[in-house]
């Protein structure tokens, strides 16, 4: 059994078909890469995966189970996290308070208040932002607001996390950085799905990729296979 | 032409440009290259008045503009093609191009630039009647390009062009900038596309997390080692 | 004498309310001392009657009633965002539960029932149209009260055949002791909502109500719980100062100035600190009943051109002007060291 | 039938004023982004100018629609310039501007209405003109509602016509859709915002000098005018200038329908409208 | 550990406290509920404390402090515009010129003052502001707000704490129903079903109206005339073919105009106030609708009516109290009251029942030598006194009805005239009514 599933998901936005006929699996452990140039619905899907829109038609399936319409929150609470392509932190809020809530609310069984903050502390120690843990998040640095998205998501404690662009907008050592952050993730057994246009780093991470292209997927497989294939070259890279 | 000296620009808290400096000459294409969020469309933004630079001066044909409201950039000759596109959806493809010569100067010839401008992108002649919205993507892009050379700018600011087309569409798009370029007009041009863009600019400057990284003319950038592997993926 | 005495309550109100921003701090030192503090100040209240004059506790319930109103306003709309001029409707509703029950219950039971059938119509409203954002909730909101104070006008006109009603009256005293045991019940539920994580929920809906439901929130639940639990103080405050008022119809039942007076208020004090709109509410509350007797003719005027200042220039209220002089003296301090 | 033709044209004739007190609204709501609760005070101001025009100086209302447009317009232009250009600078983002903009408006509604509070007294005003009596089909109907009809429909066609056809309309047009972009083309953004409050205000003061003709009028009168105008605006869909002029004919109908079979529910069957239709479908009937 | 319990247990001993403290507060309450409890219907709430201006030996004074809140701004000021200004002020600088009201009791005559709060329209701030000026600015007389359900509202406070009330610009029948237990408070204005209605259903009858289309006002007043009209016309067989309640803030009229067209009564009749008078008349000259009987109030009785409509208002009929013609005294008044005055300020109902009531407030004040609020009442509620209406008196808190100089009124050659009762009459009834001019 596959750990999400998705069988023919399609949207539509007034006529423009954004996703059509997507159907893709993830396994435990694995790590996908979601490749496809700017406004192929790459983002659409993560947004059909945590039920930000509900695919028409389509089916989702997380371990087995059709998790298609359900609420964001449940979707969450069942073990799938996400970050976001434009930041989307509590920018009014302590960076701490931001990853409290993941771990608050993010699970079926909330955990007592101090508890929270003791996990809290941890991922942030962990994506390495503790020494800026009482500052109001929109003072961050737009890498520091990456991370402070992905500990806030780990703190749901998700099986599967989904990261979207993760490292748009850094430099190449922050770029380091955040692979180096995504293959600890992927360390501790969390599954992940990313969206990224750095080349380097989706080649060097993922084991698997598939390439989205005006909604359809026009590509799967290794990096390897990706980087040869002639349609993806075409399509992508601009040759 | 374009001169962008020590531009310094802030998103509410936030930094987003540091110190950036380029010139553009007349009659080149320069491309401006960068990740997602390394402020490019910041700089654009900052250029065409949208944004205030919080320091740094920009000198358009010897006359300061950085400071004036984006309607007095555009009456200087500087025409800014906003990324996405941005059309009046609501409104008719003729009454866009027609939007697109506001400003005095371009009003009074708005009859004789339309039809060149028709010539340059027949498609958009058949369609004058259509709302905007209902146009294809790439009629789309073709519409905001033809709306910005309405105002008969000096200087012409595409912003990702390519964005969300078909790769033959690319090909047409980037087509048309060359020929603009014929035409005797500047460009300024931000692309993702990184490799068709090189061969089509004159020079190209890298903007790395808002900060300028690398400049100098195409071929060269090309055979860069750091440019290869950040942005061609080989 | 009556003003002086108000006065001294009012500032233990505003002190009740910096304490609810103290106790929810991280580390807390003289504990002991402003716990105190905040014990005697709450004598110096619920003690009014015994010592003030009958009509300084008259205006205190008046002031109390826009305090409750503020208050619990700014408890859901203060962080979401979402401005809601419903006030007035769940004022409204606990004063005709009063005229309708009044008779036959006694006061506390009947200003539960305000509390309860504001929650139910909150629910619902709630229920309804919180996915509407913006403008468009505002609007809801505003028709809202409108709407049911002409159907309740057609509705007593063409069935019971009169327009207004008489309440049972209560005394004074009573009143004031309700309309304060209501304020600390709505300081109390603000601080453990505040202390709660779903405190927290409320914040992060405000700041990014996608992100917050993609972090497991249930945002639709947790905002009609709250919007619902603010509008239990409203409505048992428009039970009991409906006794006050002796004889009401729906129009000034439902007078939609009781849904913007609080929203100017909380503006006024400033929503980040708890205390903020108790202040606002304070001092607003309190010039309202000056201007009304002094200027009876300049009272709109004023009220206006305060709303219009310090939307532009304060607007963080009080509070942020005060945090804006403070940090401006420290830097003054620390330019001159 | 014959009640009928008397119901709809009864429903026509309010609705033309509906439509004409909404369509600013719209406008200001549409481009400038101010929900302008001070609407009402604009149509009072009018409403009031016209009587003492008419009965101190013996000006035709019909004359009154000149003098009264144009000096709200300025009204308008100036406050926008100088309140609601300050607020949309300190504003945070669109969201933000909106609801200060909303609550600042307010402020202004308690201002104007004092003011005129304090210069004409509570009084309510009236005056004769043009009270002939029209009979249409066997439908009898006051000559003076017919010219609101008139003039609300003229002023919805040629304000259609300038919006479509010239320049300025079309820079209009552009701002509400997407104001920065606008800005880029080469429109002066701030001007044009002010412009359009300053019409939006126009139109309010014309409204009030033809409402002025068939009800009476007094320094209060302004809020009762603002729900009708919120509620023909969301009708209507918020923003949408031939949806309000729609919407105002259709809340006219409807008004003119339920006065017909119960009056005591006119008011209650407009909120009741409302807030169903922010519920239901709350871009409105134009709304897209 | 001690952080721990700083951090949690601490505040919450706190918030426990204050439960309790809250608990104790609200038994505390329930005690003085059932000792002190008011009786718990409306009517009657005359149990509670004693007064506060009640001293054996009084103090120096120089002046009577009388304290009225009132509507200066929003909806209702429309009210107080019309006899406010005109008549209280009026009538208190009358009797300041005089050198005031003389007060054996420190045997000196002591002028007036008034002090003046605006309740924005707004009957719960009516009656907060009621109480401060009885207990904050412990005026000696308190002076009636306009409006009736300000009345309502106002007579059981002012009754409660024993200040007199004479309530002028407003009152409907269950006030009266209600005198009987507020012995404080003292109504002018004449009840549409103890006077006015009769005497127009036996007007309308001795001309052979059979027929009437009513519309009212869907609030206390209109409810009450109409009920009024249709329990008095019924006794005199006038069929009501029709009876619509219009919301106050209603914009078009025309509809109901037509169906009272269409249903051909002989007379219409229009209970409701200004807002909705004056557009119904407009309406009926637009649809060209002529009934025999147009009938409308309040509102018709005002000069703003007759300045607004010209000579369109020949004809129509309203409620009315008086007229220049009625005796020389209230041709007196209408001299101090509208000379060099614009029309407008004219209003023929109410302001000479204001006037007397306020002449009877003062003769009972010299009559009983005090300012004492109870020694006061109890003259005003049994004795006589001279006004401008002639002898007057309180029958059972009501002023009585003999005294009244007219119940119906009608514009006849730009003169509102008494037209009914007929032995009050100043001018013959006009039946039918004209047609509009054009």
């Amino acid at each position: 059994m596959h750990l999400l599933e998705g069988e023919g998901v399609s949207i539509h936005f007034g006529g423009l078909a954004a996703v059509s006929d997507v159907s893709f699996y993830i396994d435990q452990g694995e790590v996908l890469g979601l490749i496809g140039p700017n406004g192929a619905g790459k983002t659409t899907l993560f947004n059909l995966i945590s039920s930000c829109y509900v695919p028409r038609p389509g089916i989702l399936k997380f371990k087995g189970k059709n998790i298609t319409g359900m609420s964001p929150y449940k979707i969450c609470r069942l073990g799938i996290a996400r970050t976001f392509q434009t930041v989307k932190i509590f920018a009014n809020m302590p960076v701490i308070d931001n990853v409290r809530i993941g771990s608050l609310f993010g699970n079926t069984r909330s955990p007592a208040s101090a508890e929270a903050n003791q996990q809290s502390i941890e991922l942030l120690e962990f994506v390495g932002l503790s020494r800026v843990m009482n500052t109001p998040a929109r003072d961050l640095t737009l890498a520091n607001q990456k991370r402070l998205e992905v500990a806030r998501a780990l703190a749901t404690k998700p099986e599967l996390l989904m990261l979207d662009e993760l490292m748009a907008g850094l430099n190449p050592t922050e770029v380091a950085q955040a692979m180096d952050l995504v293959r600890q993730i992927r360390d501790k057994g969390i599954t992940i799905i990313m969206i990224e246009h750095v080349m380097k780093a989706i080649m060097s991470v993922c084991g698997r990729i598939i390439v989205l292209h005006h909604g359809q997927k026009i590509a799967e497989g290794t990096p390897q296979e990706i980087a040869n294939s002639k349609t993806v070259i075409e399509v992508y890279l601009g040759e | 032409m374009l001169e962008v000296s020590n531009i310094s620009t802030f998103y509410g808290q936030i930094q987003v440009l540091w110190d950036i400096c380029f010139k553009i000459s007349d009659g080149e294409i320069l491309a401006l290259i960068g990740a997602n969020g390394a402020g490019k469309t910041t700089l654009l933004n900052t250029i065409s008045g949208v944004l205030r630079p919080n320091s740094g001066t920009i000198t358009f044909l010897g006359q300061r503009i950085d400071g004036l409201a984006p309607h007095a950039i555009v009456e200087l000759g500087i025409s800014h093609i906003p990324e996405g596109r941005k059309l009046f959806s609501d409104m008719s493809v003729q009454e866009n191009l027609e939007m697109g010569a506001y400003i005095d100067r371009a009003w009074k010839h708005r009859r004789e630039t339309l039809e060149k401008v028709f010539e340059f992108f027949p498609r958009l002649k058949e369609r004058a009647g259509q709302l905007a919205r209902t146009l294809s993507g790439g009629e789309q892009q073709m519409l905001a390009m033809g709306r910005g050379l309405m105002s008969r700018p000096k200087l012409c600011i595409i912003d990702e062009p390519s964005n969300g087309l078909a790769p033959k569409l690319v090909q047409e798009v980037f087509q048309i900038i060359k020929s603009l370029r014929e035409q005797g007009i500047t460009i300024l041009l931000i692309e993702q596309n990184v490799r068709q863009t090189l061969e089509v600019a004159d020079r190209a400057c890298v903007l790395e997390n808002g900060r300028m990284a690398l400049e100098g003319c195409c071929e060269d950038l090309l055979k860069s080692d750091h440019v290869r592997k950040a942005y061609l993926g080989l | 004498m009556e003003d002086l005495m108000v006065i001294i309550n009012l500032l233990a109100l505003v002190y009740l309310g910096w304490f609810v921003d103290w106790t929810l701090k991280q580390n807390k030192s003289k504990i002991w001392l402003f716990s105190g503090l905040a014990l005697i100040m709450l004598a110096i209240l619920s003690t009014l009657p015994n010592y003030g004059p009958t009509y300084s506790y008259i205006m205190m319930s008046g002031i109390l009633m826009y305090l409750i109103l503020t208050v619990s306003w700014t408890l859901f709309s203060g962080p979401t965002g979402y401005i809601s001029l419903a006030p007035a409707a769940f004022f409204g509703v606990g004063i005709y539960t009063s005229a309708i029950l009044g008779k036959d219950f006694p006061v506390l039971v009947v200003v539960i029932f305000g509390g309860l059938l504001s929650v139910v119509l909150a629910a619902i409203v709630g229920a309804l149209t919180l996915r509407l954002k913006g403008i468009y909730f505002i609007v809801f909101t505003f028709g809202l009260v409108l709407l049911i104070s002409s159907v309740l006008l057609w509705y007593e006109i063409r069935f019971t055949g009169t327009r207004g009603r008489f309440i049972t009256t209560a005394n004074n005293d009573l009143i004031y002791y309700v309309m304060l045991g209501i304020t600390v019940l709505m300081f109390i539920t603000s601080y453990f909502l505040k202390r709660s994580k779903y405190g927290l929920a409320l914040q992060s809906i405000g700041q990014n109500e996608e992100a917050a439901a993609h972090m497991g929130i249930n945002v639709t639940a947790v905002k009609i719980a709250v919007f619902s639990i603010s509008a239990i103080f409203m409505g048992m405050a428009g039970a009991i100062m409906a006794m006050k008022w002796i004889y009401l119809d729906p129009y000034s039942a439902f007078d939609p100035f009781r849904s913007f007076l609080p929203v100017l208020m909380a503006i006024f004090g400033g929503m980040k600190q708890f205390y903020g709109p108790v202040l606002g509410a304070v001092i607003l509350a309190f010039l309202e009943e000056k201007l009304l007797t002094e200027f009876p003719y300049y009272y709109k005027l004023s009220f206006g051109i305060v709303l219009i200042l310090v939307i532009i220039y304060l607007p963080d209220g009080l509070v942020g002007l005060g945090q804006k002089v403070r940090a401006w003296f420290s830097r003054g301090k620390i330019a001159l060291t | 039938m014959e009640r009928f033709l008397d119901v709809a044209i009864a429903g026509l004739l309010l609705g033309g004023l509906y439509a004409l007190i909404a369509m600013g609204m719209s406008l200001q709501y549409g481009v400038a982004r101010v929900f302008n609760i001070a609407h009402g005070e604009f149509i009072m101001l009018g409403a009031m100018t016209t009587w003492t025009l008419y009965t101190v100086f013996n000006i035709s209302p019909l004359v009154a629609v000149v003098i009264c447009g144009p000096l709200a317009f300025v009204l308008g232009f100036i406050i926008h310039r100088t309140m609601f250009r300050k607020l949309q600078s300190l504003s945070a983002n669109q969201g933000v501007f909106e609801s200060n903009s909303m609550l600042a408006s307010f402020g202004l509604m308690f201002v104007i209405q004092n003011i005129a509070f304090l210069a004409w007294g509570p009084e309510i005003r009236t005056y004769n003109y043009l009270m002939e009596t029209v009979s249409i089909g066997g439908a009898l109907f006051g000559a003076r509602r017919l010219v609101t009809l008139g003039f609300a429909i003229a002023i919805g066609v040629i304000f259609y016509i300038f919006l479509a056809r010239t320049r300025i309309g079309k820079a209009i047009r552009a701002a509400g859709q997407d104001p920065s972009t606008a800005g880029l083309m080469g429109v002066n953004i701030n001007w044009v915002l002010a412009l359009c409050f300053g019409l939006g205000a126009a139109m309010a003061g014309i409204a009030g000098v033809l409402i002025s003709m068939s009800y009476p009028d007094s320094a209060n009168m302004g809020q009762e005018y603002l729900t009708v105008a919120i509620i023909v605006v969301v009708l209507g869909g918020l923003g949408s200038i031939p949806g309000s002029f729609i919407g105002g004919f259709l809340l006219g109908i409807i008004g003119s329908i339920v006065s017909f079979y119960e009056p005591g529910l006119n008011m209650a069957a407009y909120y009741a409208i409302f807030v169903i239709l922010l519920l239901v479908r709350p871009r409105g009937i134009m709304g897209r | 550990m001690w952080s721990r319990i700083r951090k949690n247990v601490l505040p919450l001993c706190f918030c426990l406290l204050i439960v309790i403290t809250i608990l104790a507060t609200f038994i505390g309450c329930k005690e003085e509920v059932t000792t002190t409890a008011p009786p718990v219907t409306a009517t009657v709430t005359q149990t509670v404390a004693p007064p506060a201006t009640t001293t054996a030996k009084p103090a120096p004074k120089d002046k009577i402090v009388v304290g009225m809140s009132r509507s200066f701004s929003g909806p209702i000021a429309i009210i107080d515009d019309s006899a406010f200004r005109p008549v209280y002020e009026t009538w208190v600088k009358e009797v300041n010129a005089a050198g005031g009201i003389f007060v054996a009791e420190y045997g000196k005559k002591l002028p007036i003052e008034l002090k003046t709060y605006d309740d924005k329209s707004d009957p719960a701030t009516m009656a907060q502001l009621t109480e401060k000026l009885i207990l904050q600015d412990k005026v000696d007389f308190l002076w009636g707000g306009g409006g009736t359900s300000f009345i309502y509202a106002q007579a059981p406070i002012a009754n409660k704490y024993n200040y007199i009330l004479i309530t002028m610009e407003g009152g409907a029948t269950t006030l009266q129903e209600m005198l009987p237990s507020l012995p404080y408070v003292f109504v002018t204005l004449p009840f549409s079903t103890w006077y006015e209605m009769p005497v127009l259903a036996d007007m309308l009858a001795s001309k052979g109206v059979k027929s009437a289309y009513i519309i009212y006002i869907s609030d206390l007043h209109g409810v009450e005339y109409n009920g009024a009209a249709g329990i008095e016309f019924g006794k005199k067989g006038i069929q009501i073919l029709g009876s619509k309640a219009v919301p106050p803030d209603i914009k078009d009229l025309s509809p109901v105009i037509k169906e009272a067209k269409a249903s051909g009564a002989d007379a219409f009749c229009a209970f409701a106030y200004p807002d909705q008078v004056f557009p119904a008349v407009g309406m009926s000259i637009e649809l060209d609708y002529n009934p025999k009987v147009w009938l409308g109030g309040p509102g018709i009785n005002f000069g703003f009516f007759h300045t607004g409509f010209g000579p369109m208002v020949e004809g129509v009929m309203g409620w009315a109290g008086w007229n220049r013609k009625s005796s020389a005294a209230l041709n007196t008044l209408a001299d101090k009251l509208y000379k060099d005055k614009p029309e407008d300020a004219q209003d023929w109902w109410g302001q000479a029942y204001y006037w007397a009531g306020l002449d009877m407030w003062k003769a009972a004040i010299e009559k009983a030598g005090t300012l004492d609020n109870k020694k006061v009442r109890d003259i005003l509620a049994t004795e006589r006194f001279q006004t401008v209406l002639g002898e007057t008196w309180f029958d059972k808190g009501l002023l009585n009805k003999e005294t009244h100089a007219g119940e119906v009124g009608q514009w006849i050659n730009g003169v509102y005239e008494v037209v009914g009762p007929f032995d009050k009459a100043t001018a013959e009834w006009v039946y039918p009514k004209p047609a509009w001019p054009k």
